[in-house]
């Protein structure tokens, strides 16, 4: 295998222009809703996302901790466990069929195999009492028919194409032999065995130290590019999403809260929250300044605002936000937002380019 | 996610909890107000020959053993000594060893080292043999002595719990802001330890209490704990274990009462714990 | 490795030497004398006693009979059975290898039963059968274990006949018996005594397992191969399991004094020639050096019980196993 | 290394730093029987004055968090002096050193351990009060409830337990507690990486505002290069134990000198799609503490392409390169 | 005085009488008897084995040279049948005179002969033995081997249970196993845990703690025993014993006194109780001097005091509410089994109104809490018993609440047993609840209360010039006929003094599995006619065969 590692610096080809793609998208979600039973009442976790991933394309979805998009990766695998629950009604088609509607067993064949999940904690994710290669050998037989010499060999093949010197000596290792970002390198590996078309990446780089996660990101764009596959990556981090992203889609309190081609969204902000979020980063390359921020704190799940979710914490706030939820307007073309301002047509009209755009999200 | 689920798993684990704690509450008032609870006197023999063994009625509601004594009265007498030396034992047990491992977790590496390495020591002796050893070859030995050598021989694990949690409280780092203060050692012990280990201390006797009424049952079987006629649940099995077949009330009242009120305490210490664990840590 | 296995030999000698002088302060400052109560209450006169208290040295200054004693137990002579006109060595070579047989049984067997429990347990979490097959593992903790054992001894030997009632072989088989024939007859008589232990003991083991694999199920790692379409099976057994084992066994170790210590009742109960029945009779025969043998033994089986203990969560979890 | 040399020349430094060492053993391997060395920090020296923010950057595990322990005296330190206000803490008696300790206070990374749980915010702000016997009884309430006004927390938050808040109001509340004994300068240890963006901000804000109002001297230690620039006029990098650069943040940020520094920037990312920079992908992994590599620490991941043996085998030496400007690479 | 006598095997004569049980039956052999014990034998061999089961092993084993009938006759040569000895002869009035079966072997066929017996003697009496029977040979000087065929044994001065003291506590050793063997280490030899004997069974098996196992000797010189093997099974707790044998698992146990197990065994088809007359006695010993044995003690000192003490205890309901309808109060310092027993010995009536009058005369006045007080001194004391013995416990328990409403306090004492006896011995006690088994020679009554017999086992410290007269003339009697006026006279003056007050004689009755035939049991001895047990061929179960 060659050295899968992209040259440092090159970047993504697709994220520049962003446009529909062609045919039907390889994942499409729709009024996908996740509640959790708890103490203090159900926490709507997932209250109503649509997104789509079509094939080869790299779609950001972005929020704050608490948001739910953690909650929607595990929904699409219908991993979410008990007490949660995904609603009646709520749909995740991927390749044409729609997961929430497979039998346990046909769902567990689309798992790991064409549907694969980078989780968020490298160091929690793996079996500390397995060595990292007999957790890739046993994806690989559980969906492929091959004997255990076969998955063995393609372990170590696959740690050598996520740049793992010495393979074979680090396959018979545990996960608290190495370090974070080989580890993060390793659960790749897992979830490349099967050659899957998309890649669910939550979270990937958060545990780990800039220099790594400038590391396994490029590795993973490598990868990306050499094996055509979509992915979604969920992150926090506003600037990961501006540099790996071809589209992105905001989350705030279990809903969407803005879709929008990445560089159109990092041009100019529709919803109040994008624009709050924004101008809240510190930047390293820029000199010091008072960072905006946006005032409040985000609301439990369990206890939702009424009207617009964003509504006590922003500043164009009127009578309509507070007792009205928006649906997700139409905001420029391939864009839309969930905020009054857009039917209202008023507000901050400098910062919020507002004509209506023919086509939405969906 | 988890945590959602966790807090309902507490919820429920506190109901019964709070079932054990409220039987565990009354088996300590009847033990307490013996006299006024109890239909009889346990060590009164009306007729021990017409009456004796006889099956539960309405005069004696648990029946009467050998002796024609009443069992139900002898059980919640022998609450007494359950619940007595339990409680005691119990008590003592965790004190010294939140004690010494308080001592060892705060103390200098050297000091601690030698109460671990004694500790260490001290876990590997044979402790039910070395009990039995004492009240076989000493003179009758009263309860107190019993609890004494329950407590003095089983606070070994509660020290270890004490001192890991203290090492580990030391570096957490709300007491690193409060040595950053200026606290001294005292009011890092009062404010800030204290509250931590309590949890793990009431529970640990809770739990304590239970184990220690089986040893003492255990003792008293084997004729070595509380000495007859005074009734202990232990003595009562012992009792009745000849008549298992003509007068099975005699044997098992006192093993029922005994795994009640075990199974009490261990739910009420399981409770405890799960009320007392999260904590809503993230 | 080696300075932790000087370690655990350190912490064994002093754990036998705390025994040695504890044990032997005890018996001696006790009072009452050995001798004088002949077997089965009968009374020795005191010219007898006087004469073994000098044959077993007894009659010499605490101090000497201490060195002495210590001193044979460095060469490792434990010394003359008062009662049993016997070395001491023979006897626990008699009593000890079946309660090694007893313990080591119901060891195997509670770590099933325990490790089985937790896993029925914990994939239940929260639902009805959670419940009961907690309430099942609190009642048999709860339990003491001279009465589980009565009372399954009353089922399953007196009321149905299904199993022996007492002792370890058939007595009325033709010696000498075949290793296979024998080893059945064995296993027969193991059942009751070993599941009284097992049961106890597994209740434990279940309790303590239950939380570790509830911890393990919801843990990261678990949810990952979940999500890497792993069967539900392998998930639990493979991944939740493995990594939720190393409480179970150490458990598992240091329940080795409970097992001592239930053998002293259970072998009463069941009447199996053991080395627990040995210890009370010793004890009130004042069997001085059958006593301190004892102890040393348990003290040893103890420390082997921790090593091995030790070596298992090494087996089951490599991250303790680093260098 | 000339540790006397001050930053802010003229006047003493309030927080005076020379050559601090902290190692510290631990015990690992099989059942805890091998002990082992870690250099956590190896010879740093930078000094504070006052009102001034020194940021501190550096990745997890290079030692900026047993630094900032060691400033406080909260680890002991293997050698070198912490002067604070002229005074070596190490020198002091209990009394004295608890004293101290008013003068200089810390605000830990994790909002949700820094705080004890089982305590009311109130008693929390309150202890320092008492400990140093500054207010009691209904002063203290008053002090208290300025303080947590000043940070921004409703005054009724005194009554309530930690865990009834968000990560952003216990910060707060971390930040009120340390305020309460009028400290001098605040050590903050990572005080926004746990928090979201949004509310991170809040925070940072917060602090810029406490510096301005109280005259605070802040000694910032982050992970985040972006975070360190809004708030740090004077930057120093720290990698394995030790300081590689230091100097102005914009002449840092603008022109980082030293190879480690350069990658470090290079590998941030930054939040607009329409910049595009070449980035430098380190190989490897940062070096164990318990093995630091001969030479210059960073010799082994080292990019530049005039490493040589000198690297290999000689450890460079801060060396000034512009006015406050000092990097620790032959190269540079 | 002297007669010399010769007995020439009048059993063997008798056939059908109280006569040896251990000959040759007619019809077939066959049978394994299952002895379920609760203790394990400690050594076998004979002088050193303190325990039951060790008696019992070495019973079958080994032979003595005469055996007492089933009537328990110690006095009269009458009462024995021959063993190892053919025959004997008094010579002279201090010299007993054994002639040796010439058939007799030992289990390894070397013949037994006299010499044999005389390094026995040796073996017995020698303090490096340390052997607990050799207090009962003390009236024998020596023994002498004639020819290899007679030995010889010589007595101190004259006395009628000669041949009980020389026949009865004495198994005959085999001499040429043991003579290499330092006497002290004998007792630790290898033959101790293998004993070579020259009785009915020899020995095949022994695992500690669980098994023993004897195989009937068919070479026996009296006629091989109808059953094939004899396994004792150990089984430490009485209960799980009985449930041993309700589970068909063993055959026979030789005492059950709770009454409950005693019901279960009735109950069973399979087994069978065989009562036989108990030689056990139970009774509280009162101090009758002072803590230490000085002076008198304030309580026990007064003799009515004791007699109303007696008065007042209802024995006849104790012992039913212990052992139900089968148990017997004594009638005095003596048991069932011994010839001496006898109803019309006079005893003090229970009689508590007699008994509350004596106390008041006596100047104990009710006090506070209904205790009897005087001058200043309550009528409270502490009763001694030994922890291991749960029958004293529940008759401790039931004599508290019988003494209370006489205004007693009776406070219970349990003591480990070691402690119990050193206690009971120093005379460091009030009250203590001794438990004694009668050998069938009566002369040990005189160990317990006699003024100059052992000090140690006269506890209280009774000592009364008309029961020491009484009891040495009776133990002089020349016949039972002669002798058995006199001991009622002195257990009844006994009785009347009232040192102790004798509580209770535990029933005893053998379980034993109901298809064995020919069951007899001997109340010293239970296994002494196991010779003639068998099982008829139609009853034999597979482990018989």
């Amino acid at each position: 295998m060659s050295d899968p590692r992209a040259p440092g610096g090159a970047p993504p080809s697709a994220a520049g222009e962003a446009g529909p793609l062609p045919g039907a998208p390889l994942l499409e979600i729709a009024d996908l809703r996740v509640a959790f039973a708890s103490e203090g009442g159900v926490a709507r976790a997932v209250d109503g996302v649509d997104l789509a991933v079509h094939g080869g394309e790299t779609v950001g979805l972005v929020g704050e901790s608490g948001c739910g998009k953690s909650v929607t990766a595990l929904a699409i695998l219908r991993l979410v466990e008990h007490p949660g629950l995904i609603a009646h009604g709520s749909r995740v088609r991927f390749e044409g069929r729609d997961l929430l509607a497979l039998a346990e067993r046909d769902i567990r064949a689309v798992r790991g195999n064409h549907l694969a999940l980078i989780p968020q904690e490298p160091a929690a994710a793996l079996n500390p009492v397995l060595t990292v290669g007999s957790q890739i050998a046993e994806v690989i037989r559980a969906h492929q028919h091959v004997t255990r010499a076969v998955a063995a060999w393609r372990a170590v093949e696959l740690l050598t194409s996520v740049g793992i010197p010495d393979a074979e000596k680090r396959a018979g290792q545990y996960a608290h032999q190495l370090s974070g970002g080989m580890r993060q390198r390793v659960l790749i590996a897992i979830a490349l065995a099967c050659g899957p078309h998309l890649l669910i990446a939550d979270e990937p780089t958060t545990a780990l130290d800039v220099t790594i996660q400038a590391e396994i990101l490029e590795l993973l764009d490598g990868l990306q590019r050499r094996l055509g596959m979509a992915v979604l990556l969920i992150t926090h981090n506003l600037a990961l999403v501006a540099e790996r992203t071809r589209r992105v889609y905001v989350m705030y309190a279990g809903q969407i809260v803005e879709e929008a081609p990445t560089g159109a969204l990092f041009a100019a902000p529709a919803h109040p929250y994008t624009q709050g979020l924004m101008a809240a980063v510190p930047r390293a390359d820029r000199p010091a300044e008072r960072l905006a921020a946006i005032p409040g704190q985000v609301p439990p799940a369990t206890a939702w605002p009424s009207g617009c979710r964003f509504h006590p914490r922003c500043p164009f706030a009127w009578e309509k936000c507070r007792e009205e939820m928006p649906p997700l307007l139409p905001a420029g073309e391939g864009r839309s937002a969930r905020c009054w301002l857009l039917a209202e047509r008023q507000g901050p009209d400098a910062k919020t380019p507002s004509p209506q755009g023919a086509s939405g999200g969906r | 996610m988890r945590a959602l689920r966790r807090g309902w798993l507490r919820f429920r684990a506190h109901r019964a909890a709070v079932a054990a704690g409220l039987l565990v509450a009354v088996l300590a008032i009847a033990a307490a107000f013996a006299p006024l609870v109890a239909p009889a006197d346990p060590l009164a023999q009306p007729d021990p020959v017409a009456l004796q063994n006889q099956p539960p009625s309405a005069a004696h509601l648990l029946g009467t053993d050998r002796f024609s004594r009443d069992v139900l009265s002898r059980i919640v007498y022998g609450a007494r000594v359950s619940l007595g030396v339990g409680a005691a034992a119990a008590l003592l047990a965790v004190t010294v060893g939140a004690l010494v491992g308080l001592a060892a977790g705060l103390a200098s590496p050297a000091v601690d080292q030698l109460l671990m390495r004694s500790v260490d020591v001290a876990l590997a002796l044979p402790r039910v043999f070395l009990i039995l050893l004492v009240l076989a070859l000493w003179e009758n030995a009263p309860p107190w002595v019993v609890v004494l050598l329950i407590a003095l021989t089983g606070w070994f694990q509660t020290s270890r719990v004490v001192r890991a949690l203290v090492l580990r409280l030391r570096e957490s780092e709300f007491v690193q802001a409060a040595r950053a203060l200026g606290s001294g050692r005292p009011g890092l012990v009062r404010r800030h330890l204290l509250p931590h280990l309590a949890p793990t201390i009431i529970v640990s006797a809770t739990l304590d209490v239970g184990n220690i009424i089986l040893l003492e049952s255990g003792l008293s079987y084997l004729g070595l704990g509380i000495r007859p006629p005074a009734p202990s649940w232990g003595n009562m099995i012992q009792d009745g274990k000849d008549q298992l077949f003509s007068a099975p009330w005699v044997a098992a009242a006192p093993g029922l009462a005994l795994l009640v009120t075990v199974v009490a305490f261990n739910l009420f210490g399981d409770g405890l714990q799960a009320a007392f664990d999260p904590r809503d840590r993230r | 490795m080696l300075t932790y296995l000087l370690r655990r030999l350190a912490l064994a000698l002093a754990t036998t030497a705390a025994v040695v002088t504890i044990t032997f302060a005890l018996v001696h400052l006790a009072p009452g004398e050995p001798f004088v109560a002949g077997a089965e209450d009968r009374f020795v006169p005191p010219e007898t006693v006087a004469r073994l208290r000098e044959r077993f040295g007894l009659d010499r200054p605490l101090g000497v009979q201490f060195a002495r004693y210590a001193a044979n137990l460095a060469h490792g002579d434990l010394g003359e059975s008062f009662a049993r006109h016997r070395p001491v060595a023979a006897v626990l070579a008699e009593s000890l290898p079946n309660t090694l047989l007893l313990g080591a049984t119901a060891l195997v067997l509670s770590l099933l039963f325990g490790i089985g429990l937790g896993i029925a347990q914990a994939t239940r979490a929260g639902t009805w059968a959670d419940s009961a097959l907690g309430a099942l593992a609190l009642a048999c903790y709860s339990v003491p274990a001279f009465w589980l054992g009565l009372m399954l001894l009353l089922v399953f030997g007196e009321w149905l006949h299904w199993l022996p009632v007492s002792g370890m072989a058939d007595v009325t088989l033709r010696v000498p018996m075949d290793g296979l024939r024998h080893a059945l007859d064995v296993g027969r008589h193991l059942v009751l005594p070993a599941l009284t232990l097992a049961l106890v003991n597994g209740a434990a083991v279940a309790r303590f397992h239950r939380a570790a694999m509830i911890e393990a199920l919801g843990a990261d790692f678990v949810r990952a191969a979940r999500a890497r379409g792993l069967g539900e099976r392998r998930v639990v057994l493979r991944h939740a399991l493995r990594s939720a084992l190393a409480p179970a066994i150490t458990l598992a170790g240091l329940s080795v004094p409970a097992l001592l210590t239930g053998s002293v009742l259970v072998e009463s109960v069941f009447g199996w020639p053991g080395m627990g029945r040995v210890a009370y009779e010793a004890i009130f025969a004042r069997d001085y050096n059958v006593i301190t043998a004892v102890a040393v033994v348990a003290g040893v089986l103890v420390a082997v019980g921790n090593l091995l203990a030790d070596l298992g969560v090494a087996a089951a979890d490599p991250r303790v196993r680093r260098a | 290394m000339d540790g006397e040399r001050s930053a802010v020349s003229g006047t003493r430094p309030l927080l005076e730093v020379a050559d601090l060492v902290v190692h510290f053993t631990r015990r690992t391997g099989l059942f805890g029987t091998r002990r082992e060395t870690v250099q956590a920090v190896n010879g740093v020296s930078f000094a504070i004055g006052r009102r001034e923010t020194l940021g501190l950057v550096g990745e997890s595990g290079c030692g900026k968090t047993t630094l900032a322990r060691a400033v406080l005296h909260l680890v002991e330190r293997t050698s070198g002096t912490v002067r604070f206000d002229g005074a070596d803490l190490a020198a002091l008696r209990p009394a004295e050193l608890r004293r101290a300790r008013r003068r200089l206070q810390i605000v830990f990374q994790d909002p949700y351990a820094s705080l004890n749980p089982r305590m009311t915010i109130g008693r929390a702000v309150r202890e320092g009060l008492e400990v140093h016997r500054l207010a009691r009884g209904a002063e203290a309430d008053r002090r208290v409830r300025a303080l947590l006004e000043e940070v921004g927390l409703p005054a009724d938050a005194a009554d309530a337990y930690p865990h009834e808040f968000s990560g952003g109001q216990r910060q707060r509340a971390g930040i009120a507690r340390a305020l309460a004994v009028e400290p001098e300068l605040l050590v903050c240890d990572e005080p926004v990486s746990a928090l979201d963006v949004s509310v991170q901000a809040q925070v940072l804000n917060l602090l810029a505002d406490l510096q301005v109002r109280r005259g605070l001297s802040y000694l910032f230690i982050s992970h985040d290069l972006a975070v360190v620039r809004h708030v740090a006029p004077r930057v120093a990098v720290m990698y394995l134990g030790r300081i590689v650069e230091e100097g102005p943040a914009d002449a840092l940020y603008a022109a980082p000198r030293h190879p480690y520094t350069q990658a470090l920037l290079s590998a941030v990312p930054v939040p607009d799609p329409t910049t595009r920079r070449a980035r430098i992908v380190l190989p490897g992994d940062p070096p164990s503490p318990v093995h630091p590599p001969a030479g210059c620490p960073f010799h082994p991941r080292c990019p530049h392409p005039a490493k040589d043996q000198t690297c290999l085998t000689v450890r460079p030496e801060l060396t000034q390169l512009a006015p406050g400007h000092r990097v620790a690479c032959h190269k540079a | 005085m002297t007669i010399p006598r010769v007995v020439v095997c009048a059993a063997l004569l008798l056939a059908g009488c109280a006569g040896p049980a251990r000959r040759a039956g007619e019809g077939a052999t066959g049978g394994t008897l299952v002895i379920v014990t609760t203790g394990d034998a400690d050594v076998l061999f004979p002088p050193a084995g303190a325990v039951t089961t060790s008696a019992d092993v070495a019973g079958l084993v080994f032979s003595r040279l005469a055996d007492l009938t089933f009537d328990l006759n110690t006095v009269d040569d009458s009462g024995f049948v021959p063993e190892l000895a053919r025959s004997w002869d008094h010579p002279d009035s201090t010299t007993l005179v054994f002639h040796l079966d010439p058939r007799a072997r030992w289990h390894d066929g070397v013949p037994v002969r006299a010499a044999d017996v005389a390094f026995s003697f040796d073996v017995y009496r020698d303090t490096l033995v340390n052997s607990r029977f050799r207090p009962n040979l003390d009236a024998i000087d020596s023994v002498t081997v004639r020819d290899s065929l007679t030995a010889v044994f010589h007595f101190h001065r004259w006395y009628p249970e000669q041949l009980y003291d020389a026949t009865y506590h004495m198994k005959v050793l085999p001499r040429h196993l043991l003579d290499s063997i330092p006497r002290a280490r004998l007792a630790s030899s290898a033959f101790a845990r293998a004993p070579v004997g020259s009785g009915p069974f020899r020995f095949v098996r022994w695992e500690a703690g669980a098994v023993i196992e004897l195989a009937a000797d068919t070479a026996y010189f009296l006629g091989r025993p109808r059953l094939d093997r004899v396994i004792w099974r150990v089984v430490p707790d009485l209960g799980s014993a009985v449930g041993v044998l309700l589970a068909g698992e063993g055959d026979a146990i030789p005492l059950i006194p709770p009454a409950e197990l005693r019901a279960r065994v009735r109950a069973a088809p399979t087994l069978r109780l065989v009562p036989y007359p108990s030689n056990a006695v139970a009774y509280v010993a009162f101090n009758l001097r002072g803590r230490g044995g000085k002076g008198a003690h304030p309580i026990f000192g007064d003799r009515d005091v004791r007699r109303a003490l007696a008065m007042g205890i209802d024995r006849a309901t104790l012992v039913r509410s212990l052992f139900g309808a089968e148990g017997e109060v004594p009638v005095g310092a003596t048991a069932r089994a011994q010839w001496i027993w006898s109803d019309s010995i006079r005893q003090v009536p229970f009689d508590t109104a007699g008994a509350r009058r004596l106390l008041e005369a006596r100047g104990w006045r009710s006090g506070p809490g209904g205790v009897r007080w005087k001058s200043g001194v309550p009528l409270r004391f502490s009763l001694l018993y030994p922890t291991t013995s749960r029958l004293r416990q529940d008759a401790a328990v039931l004599l508290q609440a019988q003494l209370k409403p006489l205004g007693v306090d009776l406070r219970l004492q349990p003591l480990e047993f070691t402690l119990f006896e050193e206690r009971s011995v120093r005379k460091d006690f009030d009250a203590t609840f001794q438990a004694r088994t009668l050998d069938a020679s009566p002369a040990s009554v005189l160990q317990l209360f006699g003024s100059e017999g052992a000090p140690q086992s006269n506890y209280g410290s009774y000592a009364s010039p008309a029961f020491d007269a009484l009891a040495h003339r009776a133990i002089a009697a020349p016949t039972r006929v002669a002798a058995r006026p006199l001991w009622r006279e002195a257990l009844g003056t006994l009785n009347e003094d009232a040192p102790a007050v004798f509580l209770f004689s535990p029933p005893v009755a053998a379980a034993v599995h109901r298809r064995f035939a020919g069951v007899r049991i001997r109340p010293d001895e239970w296994l002494a006619g196991v010779g003639a047990w068998f099982v008829p061929p139609r009853d034999r179960l597979p482990r018989d065969r």
